[in-house]
């Protein structure tokens, strides 16, 4: 088994979406390191800005909250909450965005509000914080979650977060634009159908069968003809992502495969 | 006049069983020390509104003050759940928990709707989610320049606002650098305005770089002197977030249990945060911010 | 990568013949090397806004570049009326001059509307005012939360937006202090901006105080280094109004004549802002500001 | 004849208008004299805003424009002007607001717009400025204006800033609070009658005389039963107004009574 874990390599290929001069929303935990390795191998000219109003950040530690003061210290701008999302967000100044989430279904909806009924929830999960403007706002998003039938179901148990809703072109019939581009889970990666949105699989994880993939999706998912190999992360990578981003292995603590 | 007061007296004149309570901060300098004052005063019946709820809402709910709350997102940071506000709304324990959620854009516009004695405000945001099924509140209009259909969300006005800041002068104008949040909104839109700062400084202050300044005294009722007033939250050029108080509530929190001890001992257990910060003893210096000054500025003319 | 470069080059690839242009700065900050600039260059048929069109506008209409103006106050400030203006209005010399007028809460509302992607934005202000019943853009709406009804104004997209400022780096990350004006709200919701400095400093010195910075460069053009590029209007810390200038342009603008004179002598007669500068000798020394500088703060954690 | 101008009058006269704690929309001329006037005698709590954003200013010189440097060097805040309207005037913090205009009618409606018909101006003057929200969102306003027919005409050729319209209960029946309440001239000092709202006499200057102000007024002026003398300026007040606020007479020029 190679040398990285699955997490890395999750980190590794969440960083080629970005590109220099990418405006980018940044989460916590897999984005946040994914752009900090995107920043230092690649795409240097990306902004990185957090809901809290952090702009143009260089943080000098691993965040472990988006209102972490190292993103703050050496910032080009500390902004107002009404500011990020009026002016950057709704404004249509943001290029990328990254969501997470307890589930995720089919056409790219996330829930990270309740299991089971809302009134009576089965789990109550934190809710939407930023989560449903940027699905709504942001020009392009990505989103990382775990692959298993209880985290890729047929269908969310809330809509907490827009994707392609019921898929086709309910989205742009809403009014909105933009929306999930990429999905990266632990066993592969999968992106939306043009015509129906519905998440394709184009790429499995080395060592990943594709039955594996089957047997922990929520739906008959479809695979793309012409089905990759997702390209593990390089020594270069991983070696940024241990000694400089997460040292103490804070988000990526096992080393397991 | 001045208008300087301790935490007790602040909170005993000013905080009102079943208010509508906000204690804003991003994160950054959320007023825990004014959190634990309303807890031993025994404030009841509170609907307590915040983006993040974070660990003081959680002690609110635990210790029984809060009846509703308003938020739009209930967690510990980089951690996991809260876990008072689960067993609240999961099993309604202390006491069943009414709850009224929107998201983080979503509160902010409340806030500045209210500031701005707006009875709403509207947004290109929500259209899909299924939060404007379950929340009566948002309300879609039509604008009067297009076909658009845009959402809506009601102006928030408070009957308490209460921040923490780096400084104030003794009248309440109030200076904030780091992250600002949502106060500057929150304090306008609510009736009465606590301000507890680390430090009380002379005007001369205020007046050297008056763009610094977010709350203006005019909109103050009270402010108390409270260092080390935000902890375990941060004081951007004070002192930094104490994570690992952040990463140890999920084991203190996890039972009531645990949690009711906390409170006994960290919140009833002490009088004031003086005697808070005494019992934690060297933690205190180790969280201690170090110095990176800004350049100045001049205002001459 | 740097945005710098020079004035003539910014107008010249940056304001095109048509565009509804916005220079802003309320009293403090006014681009006026800039509208010097867009008179040289011979720009026709312009959509010019502002909340107070001033000296620079006046000198805009005098030089048949505007076709149409947007504002809220046409007059010089504590003197008396824009000549120009009033020629064109009044007697459509040396063209006429379409107008579109709100107050100046309407102006900062259109812009915060057209920097926050909104079509409009409502306000309790308009009541009775005989402004909405000549200005057909003011539309009522009702509110979805209680029976009352709100007056709004459209949101305003500007295609070039130019300010002047204390201070940017060579990407175009803009620091302001002093009156803010409505300079982030407009820069927000143009489709193009040039921010025209008094000095541009290295990324270190924004760095050092990030609350400072009103406009981030990720939304800027071109940056432009013009030192006292805002005179006759002041630069908070640099130089003071000259209130001189403002009283003596009653006279030189009261005749078209003698505000041609100016142009011929002062913006046609010059290539740019070094000679205008040049050109005003002494004067530009007893312009400049004292020093009262700012106590700094820490951002350190 | 006593040694005070007509203006200083009208300064000390509005200046009595204002208590220690008022937060006061100030413009300039009078208004800012007698803001300053009474910051100095008797309100020393007084709150001075400015719509160009300062916030409890100190002026060490006379302002010439609502945006002097002068204004934000030492204040307690300079904010954005989108807060000075939202946040402080929508919001009811501005206690007193001060309008001038070219003309003021019976029910205390103010032109600053245009002599004659809007689309063909006979006379364009600059508009309203901040002056129409002022009208409408301050809980008291107090005016200054010169008493003239042309300046005080029966009905205003153009409403900018909305009095009491055309009187009785018209205002709050469109949702308005405040309004005018004092209308101080170059001859006399008016209030408005509670039920018509209608302007009425209710002190004459010193040497005015009640055949004068009708004479010079568009309507068949009424004078209130209890009819008073303006009281003169002090001689404290005008030696402060000369020393202190307008030492260069910028404002004040006429020495004559």
């Amino acid at each position: 088994m190679a040398d990285y874990t699955t997490s890395e390599l999750m980190v590794a290929r969440a960083s080629k979406e970005l590109t220099s001069g990418d405006v980018v929303f940044v989460g916590i935990g897999v984005p946040s390191l994914a752009v900090n390795l995107a920043y230092r191998m690649h795409a240097p000219g990306l902004c990185m800005i957090y809901e809290s109003g952090a702009v143009g950040c260089v943080p000098t530690r691993l965040p472990i909250s988006i209102g972490d003061p190292c993103l703050v210290t050496g910032s080009l701008a500390v902004v107002p909450m009404l500011d990020v999302f009026n002016l950057y967000l709704q404004n249509g100044k943001i290029d990328v965005g990254f969501l997470g989430g307890a589930q995720v279904d089919r056409f790219g909806n996330i829930n990270s509000t309740v299991i089971g009924d809302y009134a009576k929830p089965k789990v109550r999960l934190p809710g939407s914080g930023g989560a449903c403007e940027i699905a709504a706002l942001a020009k392009k998003v990505v989103i990382t979650i775990n692959n298993s039938k209880r985290t890729l179901p047929e269908r969310v148990d809330f809509v907490t977060s827009p994707g392609y809703l019921r898929g086709g072109r309910e989205r742009e019939s809403l009014g909105l634009s933009g929306g999930p581009d990429l999905v990266i889970t632990d066993m592969g990666v999968y992106r939306f159908d043009p015509e129906t949105r519905e998440m394709v699989l184009v790429s499995i994880h080395p060592g990943i069968t594709l039955e594996t993939v089957r047997a922990n999706t929520g739906w008959e998912v479809k695979a793309a003809a012409d089905l990759q190999e997702t390209p593990p992360p390089t020594p270069k990578e991983i070696k940024i992502i241990r000694d400089e981003l997460d040292p103490q292995g804070i988000f990526l603590r096992s080393r397991a495969g | 006049m001045s208008k300087v007061m301790t935490m007790k007296e602040a909170v005993g004149r000013l905080v009102r069983d079943g208010d509508l309570v906000v204690m804003e901060g991003f994160t950054h300098l959320i007023p825990f020390a004014a959190g634990h004052e309303i807890i031993r005063q025994g404030r009841r019946d509170l609907t307590i509104a915040r983006l993040t709820p974070d660990l003081i809402y959680d002690q609110l709910i635990a210790a029984g003050c809060a009846r509703k709350m308003i938020f739009s997102w209930a967690g510990n940071p980089g951690v996991g759940p809260l876990h008072a506000f689960r067993r609240a709304v999961e099993k309604g324990t202390p006491r069943p928990l009414e709850i009224e959620e929107y998201t983080h854009f979503g509160m902010v516009l409340r806030f500045m709707a209210g500031a701005s004695n707006l009875p709403f405000l509207p947004t290109r945001n929500y259209p899909g989610t299924d939060l404007t099924k379950v929340n009566p509140a948002f309300k879609q209009i039509r604008s009067p320049y297009s076909d658009e259909s845009l959402w809506c969300v009601p102006g928030l006005r408070p009957d308490i606002t209460i921040v923490h800041a780096q400084r104030a002068d003794n009248e309440g104008n109030t200076q904030v650098w780091g992250l600002y949040g949502v106060q500057k909104e929150a304090a306008f839109a609510s009736q009465r305005v606590i301000v507890t700062v680390e430090e009380i400084v002379d005007a001369s202050v205020i007046r050297s770089d008056p763009n610094r300044t977010i709350i203006p005294g005019i909109i103050v009722s009270a402010v108390v002197h409270e260092p080390f007033g935000a902890h375990p939250s941060f004081v951007q050029g004070a002192y930094d977030r104490d994570n690992d108080f952040y990463v140890a509530w999920d084991a203190v929190s996890k039972e009531a249990g645990g949690l009711k001890a906390y409170l006994d001992e960290w919140v009833y257990g002490v009088p004031d945060r003086a005697a808070y910060i005494k019992k934690m003893g060297a933690r205190v210096r180790e969280l201690q911010a170090d110095t990176q000054m800004c350049a100045p500025v001049n205002y001459g003319f």
